[in-house]
């Protein structure tokens, strides 16, 4: 992995938990559990590289346990949706509670995001004949 | 007895001044200091989320309280001289909550104001002020606060 | 109602909402959300006092919704259980939460109170065939 | 980059230290102030349960620190002069929690320790103690503290 220029070297570790499945060819999902914050930006952005590695040509990004998504953690998602659509892979957002509804909704993200209600709604919208983000709202 | 006794009914009748949300309606501060290091940020975060809850601020005032809160007390550690301190005062009011969080510095230092992340603390918080003060004549070193303020009803999305 | 020589005077709300019900006839719910604490001694009081009043025999004190139970609040509920015996009337206290066992376990209290596992199973224990208290731990 | 990689698998992979509560292993300690009345009972035990929640310790020892935590600052807030604070230092060790209450008083006042309150309090922490300060030569004015101690599982039942 190259060295990730966002670690700001500050001593802590891991603020999130981040767990890789592939839900189906080519498809990884990436469960993060905690805060998705300047501290755990190397924590998300490995499980992601993860599931690259792996082969995953769409990524879900399970933010459902996600507790609070930080000014930091919402630039990472914009970066990871730009990476992957650079490397011809696909990054989709699944989650519908407060703690990532409304930091998105509050700086306007959601516009420029793709978030999906739960992780089968992501899927789907992930499926190859509809292979583009469905923006729901 | 002093206080008003409620009617007497077969159904149901109710007690007290209230659940224990909505007891405290007059203004509370609290203050906190931690090692001003990551893990201060989410205690911070945690007491500012429990009073607002306490004082029965919205959900969304909650979240953005705690978004707020997490965004200027992460922002202020990176300034943080070692072995110092995180001060956080909190003040309830009836209509919202101010959060005064500050730390000791080795300069001069201020926070930028063009990143994102002080766009999404000056959208969360209203009032968002930065205070510095500069070494005294008694030798106290530089202190760098952020006060801001979340309403009752959370931030209106634009 | 008597003065209450358990307030001490303490100049704040109460910190427990309490809501009577009649359940049956001659026996009464009295349900207590919050702190049962050195606060809310006399809210709870009331409570009860206000099923007495009612004509109750038997009050179920449903203690499921206290978020913690203090030493004053524990001493308050000896007092009501022996208050209420010596009026010819009975107490029961319904709550299965840690809140509430926790505290009476620690301090032996639950060997002399009847503590129930809810509001039913203290009904049933009210019941005119089985009017005594049964000790379930 | 220094962090071991974790084997890639197609099966679950996980990264991380851990999930938020148990990252925080070293000693934490976190003083709070707060006017000495009895709302000031229920931030400071909000604290010390939400302290000993990220530290991992079990449901009971949670419990049992919120119930010896409003014993101790209950008894003190009854003490405390008028306008003062109550202070709480929460030091959060590997097997336990150390709490120190204090307020100040009018006078060289202690607690009841024949009372059920001052049993319960014993029960619940281990290592209880009432520290008290008389005025210094500065003027200080009488301080009372109890310093209380629950452990990672919390309390035994006898
Ligand atoms: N208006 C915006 N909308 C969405 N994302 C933004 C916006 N402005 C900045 N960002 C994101 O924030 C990241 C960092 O921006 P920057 O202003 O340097 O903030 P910080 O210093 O807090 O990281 C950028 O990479 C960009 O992806
Ligand atoms: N060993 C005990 N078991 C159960 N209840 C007790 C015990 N000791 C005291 N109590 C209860 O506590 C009440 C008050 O006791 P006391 O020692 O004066 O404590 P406090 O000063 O905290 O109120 C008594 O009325 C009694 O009902």
């Amino acid at each position: 992995m190259h060295p990730d220029p966002h670690d700001d070297g500050v001593p802590e570790p891991g603020a999130a938990e981040v767990a890789v499945r592939e839900a189906a060819p080519g498809v990884h999902v990436v469960a993060v559990v905690g805060d998705v914050d300047a501290q755990s930006l190397g924590t998300v952005r490995l499980g992601v590289e993860r599931a690259l590695e792996a082969g995953a040509r769409a990524v879900v990004l399970d933010l459902t346990g996600v507790v609070l998504l930080a000014s930091a953690g919402m630039t990472l998602l914009l970066e990871l949706t730009d990476d992957l659509r650079l490397r011809g892979a696909e990054l989709l957002l699944a989650g519908s509670g407060r703690t990532v509804r409304r930091p998105l909704a509050v700086t306007g993200l959601d516009r420029a995001l793709a978030l999906h209600d739960d992780v089968p709604a992501a899927l789907a919208a992930a499926a190859p004949p509809a292979r583009h983000e469905s923006p729901q709202n | 007895m002093a206080r008003p006794e409620p009617p007497v009914t077969n159904g149901p009748v109710t007690c007290g001044s209230g659940v224990p949300g909505d007891r405290f309606d007059p203004p509370e501060d609290v203050e906190v200091r931690v090692p001003a290091g990551p893990r201060a940020v989410i205690t911070m975060r945690t007491v500012a989320a429990d009073l607002a809850a306490r004082a029965e601020f919205t959900l969304d005032a909650v979240a953005d309280l705690r978004m707020a809160v997490d965004e200027a007390c992460s922002s202020l550690i990176t300034l943080a001289r070692p072995d110092t301190r995180l001060t956080c005062t909190f003040n309830v009011h009836e209509e919202h909550i101010t959060v005064t969080a500050s730390v000791l510095t080795t300069g001069a230092e201020r926070l930028d104001t063009d990143s994102f992340g002080w766009r999404v603390l000056t959208t969360l918080a209203s009032d968002v002020r930065m205070l510095s003060a500069t070494p005294g004549q008694d030798g106290d070193p530089f202190r760098l606060a952020l006060r801001l303020s979340v309403e009752r009803l959370g931030t209106p999305l634009s």
